[in-house]
């Protein structure tokens, strides 16, 4: 991402009182929603982060956001053949307890825009999984007028699954890859997020044009 | 002191010179006739003062005695009777002349005096041919006057009139002519004087039914009423009070010949008079004129004069008032009976003519939106007191002379001559109440029970349109006022003889009336009239305290010390609200009255006291003309039942019953439930918390007490095999589960927030009677100790509520949500009552939860128990929807966005019940000691009752330790919380809209509320239980009275012919009853 | 084909041409279509709206909006093509006759740019959410160029026909076999 | 004074400690179970312990008021102090809690205290997944609540006692004694309402995930979602070991440890009851569900109670 990360040329965004052009919002409905920016939350040090980094790394759950054709492939995940469970691994029906998200697939701009939502939802430290070709690079969908390409410029992406689709064990070597990458305290995204918050609304906005929700959606 | 021909002379010679002097100036003869008027007035007075020293006035009119020259006499009944007439006679002229200028010239003046000669002379004379000539002239002069206007029907009313009064006159006249007949005696002293040689059973009967004729009995009174209807309302007075006053005074006349020679005509008199009295009422119910329904209320009433005076057993009342008022007017009893009916019926009556006077329409429809005359205190005064006073509510004279005539039936055992009345009574309740709150009715009243109709918007009340009232200036309701202020001041005095002996305290519910009433009318701020409505409180508390004892002192708190706290609610708002403070004061004292009542009466009268209070009480809410008739009539039926009981003295096998009844009504028990809802609801949010958590108790009370005073006698069973083999406590443990039970089912499903808490406190109610019905010393603790908290959280609860209501302007829960932000300490408090109602510890409610259930078990009572268990997880259901939907959930942005919280001094009161409750938790010892000494007056054994082992409770089945559990509670709360400061990370304050949404996001807090229709899948599991049934049955009952009503109504066909057939018909009924053949 | 022969009499439509015997396409003007449509419906029967497109003939300058009509009681298709130009591009709307074209429309309206004067909820978003730029099926519409302004190619993204690349690479000693 | 107030102090420590980690292990454990059931392998037993930990080492959170932030806590208190007003080893010190301060009726009113805390918190947050949750989960509540107390009532009929501890001493010597084979239609109609009240299929339908995911707790997370997952432990052991006092005869033995035996084994099985009969059958909807406990588990507690009148 740094490739384009001070790339500001392109659309304005913000105007001379560095608030987004493109705030969505009517004023109306600015007091039904708690617009405070996200913050930077230091991780512990020694022993005791990593203790709980195992704890996060063994108890992973998910938020699947099944619109491209990559969530076919969760189910079988969650059956007997494969039994994610095993690895503390769980499907989670609200963003809110999740800690993992996974994008099945192709995103839209239309459904960027929830993944942008359910992502903030989360609370932190959360780990996004990429799934597929099409999060990657754009897959197939890579010249269309409406399918984003790369992931990581809107939210940012811990562990890519490449393939069209990955198959289960696909998935589950990324969970694995990613446990890893916890473990080793690599899982700060949550943070990076916070960072350059500004870089990811700027990408975020340039392609939602319809921004009917505050800048950060907690 | 004038002799009473000089009263005849005086009429005749103003009936002949007004048309001549009209001449000399309209003004002259206006005056003057007032002045003759009130001469008249005077002089029957000063009779009255007379006879009091020397007996009875008799005036031969020729000079010599009798038979030879026609007698006048004048004792104390007629004198009394005179002045009504007299009095009716000159307001009704004031009246006529003042108010309704265009009326009456010299012509009429001229016949008005024609026909005062006439009823005096009907009152007076002594000679039977003399009456017949009086009852000529008052025929012909009534005649004149009522085609006197140009309205085409009454013409024809009049031509009816003429028809009956000429039949009539054709009848006593032949009976006249037999008489003298058979006796050559015309002096009616002195044919009662001769003992019985001859059969005078033809000419007596054809006498009779002549003057019964003019007394309009059924069957043939279908003219009376045309006359009524068709009258201008002056007249309709005239005819009702005068007429009908000195008709009776006639037949009292004839009544000791009639005793002396003709016990079948007597007979057949009383079974006509009842009839009277009962289908003119029943009749009166399908009336929408208002003057016809007056009219049939006339027929109505003379009926049951005419009722009392025959009954053989009336009169026989012990009751103090009586006596005294008998023994200084030296009258018999029976006799001062009928004298206060037809006082109350003359006034009353003739009130309510002039008063319709000043309606726009006479017709008042079920819908009609003429009906608006809210807020016309100077009509609706005067009605309400007319109303009142007609339907023999205290303190006015009909109250007594009910009283004493059932007492008297009771005595006898003549429990016919009490249904008759009783039930004839509840009728007239109806129609005049019906129509009373449909003159002030809000437009369409709302308040469906199941279905809550919803209003559509919430507009702050207007200021009550002056529509279809034409009172101005003030001083029009002169006649009116002043009728009713003579007949409110004989009441109170008669009131004060019958309580004078040590129960001068029961009137001090009518003193706050007068006394607040008369702040009301100097308009002192209503902040000052509140101070003193608790200072007035406070010391009433100080008075009785001293005559309290355990059980009525748990009571007294209660009743006084609960309302003392909730009057600070009333603070809330600055507007006048005038009639509100007399009445709830009134409500108040006459609720403390039934704590110390000393006889039968007394508690019967501060019953109804409270009854009407509460009454107007109800009535003073926006939507709540149907809430308040409801009321009024489950009410009244409730307190007749209970009138039964106490005429018969507990003495018959169903008494008990009945008055048990009477009380279960008063609670709202299953069955009799369907007014309390609206009642509750309806009233104006300050109101209903007073209705709702103070004078619910008062038939739980009762209960309590005529159980402790009549003891085993009070269900006795005796004397009926079938009764006594049920346990009739049995039945009221059912009863009061199953209330319970359907209290809360219905609270589960109402979308207005004042109806679920209507229900839920019959809910409550029902535990208590069940708590009740255990009959044991552990069963009552319950039953005390539910019904204190219950004033504690029913209170918050509608003190609370009342507040959200009046920032939101809503009663409907789902409109509100979210309001826990903007009105936090209302949160606290409905959050404390719920918890203390759903019985949740370690809260209060939960000792009344296992008292109950222990005593159960105590009792034996498992499946009483089993329900009462499920009742009580259904109370939880509604409880959360309630507190859910207003303070949870999403605010509503665009109505509430500047909600601020309740006024300070309705959380006073709420802070006040916050703090019993939290100590009463706390230290249940508190509360359940008191309540033990309280039951030890008819339980004394403790044996299996509550005992102590330091701060925990212990009944034969289980312990309970509220301090323990308190302090666990915290324990295991405060824990927790630490815990969770300590671990949580950032936590960030977010708005209501940020919320997970399916990776949506919400748009309204309207659709976003999850909180109409909250329970819909309970509905469909379960919703077959809380069908409308009993409000389908009394819909029902009310239909096919309505139905009766119709048919009784329906021989009435408006045509002459048929009302000559029925006068014939009439006559012939007559001789069948009394006992002759052809 | 008789339905033709009788609406022929009235109105302007040609080209009729039978796809299946249960299936005829024809076309017809641009003012007469939608009285055509409706006596498909209220006096042929064909009361179904199968579907309803466009097709853009970029090269012939005109879009080819296509309604499909169903006869139950015939099981018979009946196609109704109707031509017009691309510029400023409108069209009545026939929502009156089927409500479920409202839907149709708005989508022709969002991909196409077809206007629909009348038909409820024209403007709202259907399947894209705030586009500003032209139509995206229009053929002139470059999606190529406006995916790489717009998102971010990846760099050194190579493009393979998958046929030869796997030839290539995967199973280079059995490319004779296929 | 002082050293019995610390004496009860650190027996409540200890008895928690023993109900905390007993009831996580075998939440975990009958995860396993159900998994087997599947096909699966399943999560490891102690699974519970690391989502726990995980929970409550989010780094942020978002309340919605003082009601959310209180909802967890209200539960939480409303499972501890379930737990702590029955005694769990008959004739033990340690274990009897507070049992002093109340009879089973305490108890059985002490579990709505957690579930209208948690009711008020879910619903603050203002998703109507949450009351849509709690009206169902309420509704079903009243509907098992009355076998529950029919049983209830026929056993404390039975023994003339609602004492938690009298109803555990009726029941010593033997398990002929127990009220499972003395008044088994009490023990049965209690048994089916342990269905409802466990939450777990066919009766799931508070959080139902296919329609209303997940009902009440839909925005709690973070500290929050771990106090609850603590909570749901705990108020599970404690109802069991209440189930298992009411109808198996308690846990008595002069050993503490092996009453403590005797406790996991009872209470094992009735959880396992619970879960074979979940993984057996589909999901009611809510009035199913309703007319199920107001039907036959009615009828037995009816049965049970009538048995005791006569």
């Amino acid at each position: 991402m740094s490739d384009n990360m001070n790339d500001m040329d392109q659309i304005q965004l913000f105007n001379d009182q560095g608030r987004l052009l493109n705030a969505g919002l009517p004023d109306e409905e600015k007091a039904l929603f708690c617009d405070a920016a996200p913050q930077v939350d230091a991780p512990y040090r020694g022993i005791w982060e990593k203790f709980l980094n195992w704890a996060r790394s063994e108890s992973l759950w998910i938020l699947g956001f099944g619109t491209g054709c990559g969530a076919i492939e969760l189910r079988p995940l969650m059956t007997s053949r494969y039994d994610m469970y095993q690895y503390g691994v769980q499907p989670r029906p609200t963003p809110r307890q999740a800690g993992l998200f996974i994008i099945g697939g192709y995103a839209s701009v239309k459904t960027m825009k929830r993944i942008v939502r359910s992502y903030e939802q989360m609370q932190g430290p959360k780990f996004v999984l990429g799934l597929g070709s099409c999060t990657v690079n754009g897959g197939m969908y890579w010249d269309s007028y409406n399918t984003i390409n790369r992931l990581d410029h809107y939210i940012p992406v811990d562990v890519y699954i490449a393939g069209c689709m990955p198959r289960p064990e696909a998935l589950l070597a990324g969970i694995n890859e990613l446990k890893k990458l916890i473990k080793e305290g690599k899982g700060e995204n949550a943070n990076k997020y916070a960072e350059n918050f500004e870089w990811y609304k700027r990408n975020q906005k340039k392609i939602i044009k319809d921004w009917n929700m505050p800048d950060y959606n907690w | 002191m004038v002799t009473p021909i000089v009263i005849i002379a005086a009429a005749l010679a103003m009936a002949f010179l007004l048309p001549v002097l009209e001449k000399a100036g309209k003004g002259l003869i206006k005056t003057l006739s007032l002045l003759v008027l009130a001469g008249f007035f005077a002089a029957s007075l000063s009779w009255v003062a007379q006879i009091l020293q020397t007996g009875a006035i008799i005036s031969q009119t020729a000079g010599f005695k009798a038979p030879v020259s026609i007698n006048l006499s004048v004792s104390m009944m007629e004198a009394t009777g005179l002045a009504v007439i007299y009095l009716v006679a000159l307001l009704s002229g004031a009246f006529q002349i003042f108010v309704k200028k265009a009326v009456w010239q010299g012509k009429e003046l001229s016949l008005y005096f024609a026909l005062i000669l006439g009823l005096s002379g009907l009152v007076m004379t002594r000679d039977l041919f003399n009456l017949f000539v009086f009852m000529e002239i008052t025929s012909i002069s009534l005649y004149g006057l009522l085609v006197s206007g140009r309205d085409e029907r009454r013409f024809e009313g009049g031509f009816k009139y003429m028809i009956a009064g000429g039949l009539s006159s054709a009848f006593y006249l032949i009976g006249v002519a037999f008489l003298y007949r058979e006796t050559g005696q015309l002096n009616l002293d002195i044919i009662v004087a001769q003992s019985g040689q001859a059969n005078l059973y033809l000419p007596l009967l054809l006498l009779t039914i002549g003057i019964l004729i003019e007394l309009k009995p059924f069957p043939a009174n279908g003219w009376a009423l045309d006359v009524y209807e068709s009258a201008d309302p002056g007249t309709g007075a005239v005819i009702s009070a005068m007429n009908t006053t000195a008709l009776i005074l006639v037949f009292m006349k004839l009544m000791p010949l009639l005793q002396a020679f003709g016990s079948g005509i007597v007979y057949a008199a009383l079974i006509i008079a009842g009839l009277t009295f009962f289908l003119a009422n029943l009749a009166g119910i399908r009336q929408t004129s208002g003057r016809r329904m007056l009219g049939y209320s006339s027929l109505a009433q003379t009926g049951l004069i005419l009722f009392v005076l025959l009954s053989p057993s009336a009169g026989l009342s012990e009751e103090r008032g009586l006596s005294i008022i008998a023994s200084m007017l030296r009258l018999d009893t029976i006799e001062v009976i009928a004298l206060a009916l037809l006082i109350n019926h003359a006034l009353a009556k003739s009130a309510l003519f002039w008063l319709t006077e000043f309606l726009k329409k006479d017709a008042l429809h079920k819908s009609s939106e003429e009906g608006d005359y809210r807020g016309n205190r100077g009509w609706l005064i005067p009605a309400g007191m007319a109303v009142l006073a007609l339907t023999a509510l205290p303190p006015f004279p009909g109250f007594w002379a009910k009283w004493a005539v059932i007492t008297s039936f009771g005595a006898a055992g003549n429990i016919g001559g009490i249904a008759v009345i009783l039930i004839g009574s509840l009728l007239e309740v109806y129609y005049l109440f019906r129509w009373f709150i449909r003159t002030q009715a809000h437009g369409e009243d709302g308040g469906d029970v199941i279905a809550p109709q919803v209003p559509e918007d919430f507009a702050p009340e207007a200021a009550p349109a002056p529509a279809g009232l034409t009172i101005k200036p003030a001083w029009q309701i002169f006649a009116p006022a002043l009728s009713i202020i003579i007949l409110t001041s004989l009441g109170l005095a008669w009131a004060f003889l019958s309580l004078s002996g040590g129960q001068e305290l029961l009137l001090l519910p009518l003193a706050a009336l007068a006394l607040y009433a008369l702040f009301d009318l100097i308009a002192l701020p209503f902040a000052v009239k509140n101070i003193l409505a608790m200072a007035g409180l406070g010391g009433y508390a100080y008075l009785i305290y001293g005559e309290l004892n355990n059980m009525t002192l748990i009571f007294g708190a209660v009743f006084i010390a609960g309302s003392l706290v909730q009057l600070f609610l009333l603070f809330n708002k600055r507007d006048k609200r005038s009639g509100l403070l007399p009445f709830l004061v009134m409500m108040i004292l006459s609720l403390g009255n039934l704590l110390v009542f000393k006889s039968s009466l007394g508690f019967f009268f501060s019953w109804e006291m409270m009854t009407v209070s509460s009454f107007f009480l109800v009535i003073r809410g926006r939507q709540a003309s149907r809430a308040s008739l409801r009321y009024i009539m489950f009410s009244l039926a409730g307190a007749f039942m209970i009138m039964y009981a106490l005429a018969d003295g507990f003495r018959g096998p169903l008494t008990g019953l009945v008055f048990a009844i009477g009380l279960l009504i008063k609670m709202g028990a299953i069955g009799f439930h369907i007014w309390l809802p609206g009642a509750y609801a309806e009233a104006e949010d300050e109101v209903s918390t007073f209705l709702s958590s103070v004078l619910s108790k008062a038939g739980l009370f009762i209960l309590f007490i005529t159980a402790g005073i009549y003891g085993q006698t009070f269900f006795p069973g005796a004397g009926n095999a079938f009764l006594a083999s049920i346990d009739i406590n049995a039945i009221l443990g059912w009863i009061g589960v199953i209330t319970a039970l359907a209290g809360a089912m219905m609270a589960l499903f109402q979308e207005d927030i004042k109806y679920t808490l209507a229900y839920s406190s019959m809910g409550q109610i029902g535990y208590m009677i069940l708590a009740f019905s255990i009959q044991s010393h552990l069963g009552w603790v319950t039953a005390l100790y539910l019904a204190v908290t219950h004033l504690l959280f029913k209170g918050l609860l509608f003190m609370a509520i009342a507040g959200v209501i009046m920032r939101t302007g809503t009663r409907l829960m789902y409109q509100m949500g979210g309001l826990i932000k903007k009105m936090p300490i209302s949160f606290i408090s409905v959050l404390l009552a719920i918890i203390a109602l759903s019985g949740v510890p370690p809260l209060t409610g939960f000792g009344g939860k296992w008292l109950l259930y222990s005593s159960l078990m105590e009792k034996g009572w498992y499946l009483h128990a089993g329900l009462a268990m499920f009742s009580s997880g259904v109370a939880f259901l509604y409880l959360f929807r309630l507190i859910h939907t207003i303070f949870l959930g999403q605010p509503k942005t665009g109505m509430f966005e500047n909600i601020k919280e309740a006024p300070i001094w309705g959380l006073i009161p709420q802070a006040i019940f916050m703090m019993v409750i939290m100590g009463f938790s706390m230290f249940p010892s508190l509360l359940i000691k008191p309540l033990q000494a309280a039951v030890e007056m008819v339980y004394p054994a403790a044996a299996e009752g509550v005992a102590w082992q330091g701060s925990t409770v212990l009944s034969s089945l289980g312990y309970w330790n509220g301090s323990a559990v308190m302090y666990v509670t915290m324990g295991v709360f405060l824990i927790p919380l630490a815990w969770l400061m300590i671990v949580n990370g950032r936590i960030q304050k977010v708005k209501q809209f940020n919320i997970v949404f399916a990776a949506e996001r919400p748009y309204k807090p309207e659709t976003t509320h999850y909180a109409y229709n909250f329970f819909s899948h309970y509905q469909k599991a379960l919703g077959f239980l809380v069908e409308v049934r009993a409000e389908r049955f009394w819909t029902m009952i009310r239909k096919s009275t309505d139905a009766l009503g119709g048919l009784v109504r329906r021989i009435y066909s408006g045509n002459a012919q048929t009302y000559a057939f029925h006068i014939i018909i009439f006559v012939i009924l007559f001789h069948l009853l009394a006992g002759g053949t052809f | 084909m008789t339905e033709f022969n009788e609406l022929s009499r009235q109105f302007q439509i040609s080209d009729l041409k039978e796809q299946r015997a249960d299936l005829h396409f024809f076309h017809a003007s641009k003012e007469h279509a939608v009285a055509v449509l409706t006596s498909l419906k209220e006096k042929y029967g064909y009361t179904h709206l199968v579907f309803f497109t466009v097709v853009d003939h970029l090269e012939k300058n005109e879009f080819h909006l296509t309604y499909m009509l169903h006869n139950y009681e015939k099981h018979h298709d009946m196609g109704v093509v109707v031509k017009i130009a691309r510029e400023n591009v409108q069209m009545e709307s026939i929502h009156h006759l089927w409500p479920a074209a409202a839907t149709y429309q708005q989508e022709i309206r969002e991909m196409y740019g077809v206007e629909f004067p009348g038909s409820p909820g024209l403007y709202e978003n259907f399947a894209l959410e705030g586009w500003e730029d032209i139509p995206p099926m229009r053929r002139d519409f470059d999606t190529k160029e406006y995916s790489d302004k717009t998102y971010y190619p990846r760099p050194g993204r190579e493009s393979h026909d998958p046929r030869e690349y796997m030839k290539e690479n995967l199973y280079p000693g059995e490319a004779e076999t296929w | 004074m002082l050293t019995s107030i610390l004496t009860k102090a650190l027996y409540t420590l200890i008895s928690f400690f023993v109900i905390l980690n007993y009831s996580l292990l075998l939440l975990g454990t009958m995860a396993r179970v159900r998994a087997k059931v599947q096909g699966r392998i399943g999560q490891p037993v102690w699974q519970p312990y690391i989502d726990i930990i995980k929970n409550n080492a989010r780094r942020s959170g978002v309340t919605h008021g003082i009601m959310f932030y209180l909802g967890p806590v209200f539960r939480l208190a409303g499972g501890l102090g379930t737990y702590f007003f029955i005694p769990v080893i008959f004739g033990s010190k340690i274990f009897a809690n507070f049992s002093f301060s109340g009879d089973v009726l305490l108890v059985m009113y002490f579990i709505f205290f957690g579930q209208l805390g948690m009711a008020l918190g879910a619903g603050e947050s203002g998703h109507p997944y949450s009351p849509i949750g709690v009206a169902r989960g309420l509704a079903q509540m009243t509907a098992f609540e009355l076998p529950f107390s029919l049983a209830v009532i026929a056993v404390a009929a039975q023994y003339g006692s609602f004492s938690i501890t009298e109803i555990v001493a009726a029941q010593q010597g033997g398990w002929q004694n127990w009220v499972a084979f003395t008044n088994p239609f009490a023990m049965a109609a209690g048994m089916l309402a342990f269905l409802g009240m466990s939450m777990n299929n066919p009766f799931s339908i508070v959080i139902a995930p296919q329609e209303i995911p997940i009902g009440p707790p839909t925005e709690m997370h973070s500290s929050f979602l771990g106090m609850l997952q603590t909570n749901r432990a705990i108020f599970n052991g404690a109802k069991m070991v209440l189930f298992m006092n009411l109808f198996f005869g308690g846990a008595a033995h002069p050993n503490i440890f092996i009453a403590l035996g005797i406790m996991i084994m009872k209470t094992f099985l009735i959880y396992l009851y619970v879960v074979f009969v979940g993984v057996s059958f589909p999901r009611f909807r809510t009035e199913q569900s309703i007319r199920f406990f107001l039907g036959v588990p009615t009828l037995l507690g009816l049965i049970a109670v009538i048995q005791q009148m006569i």
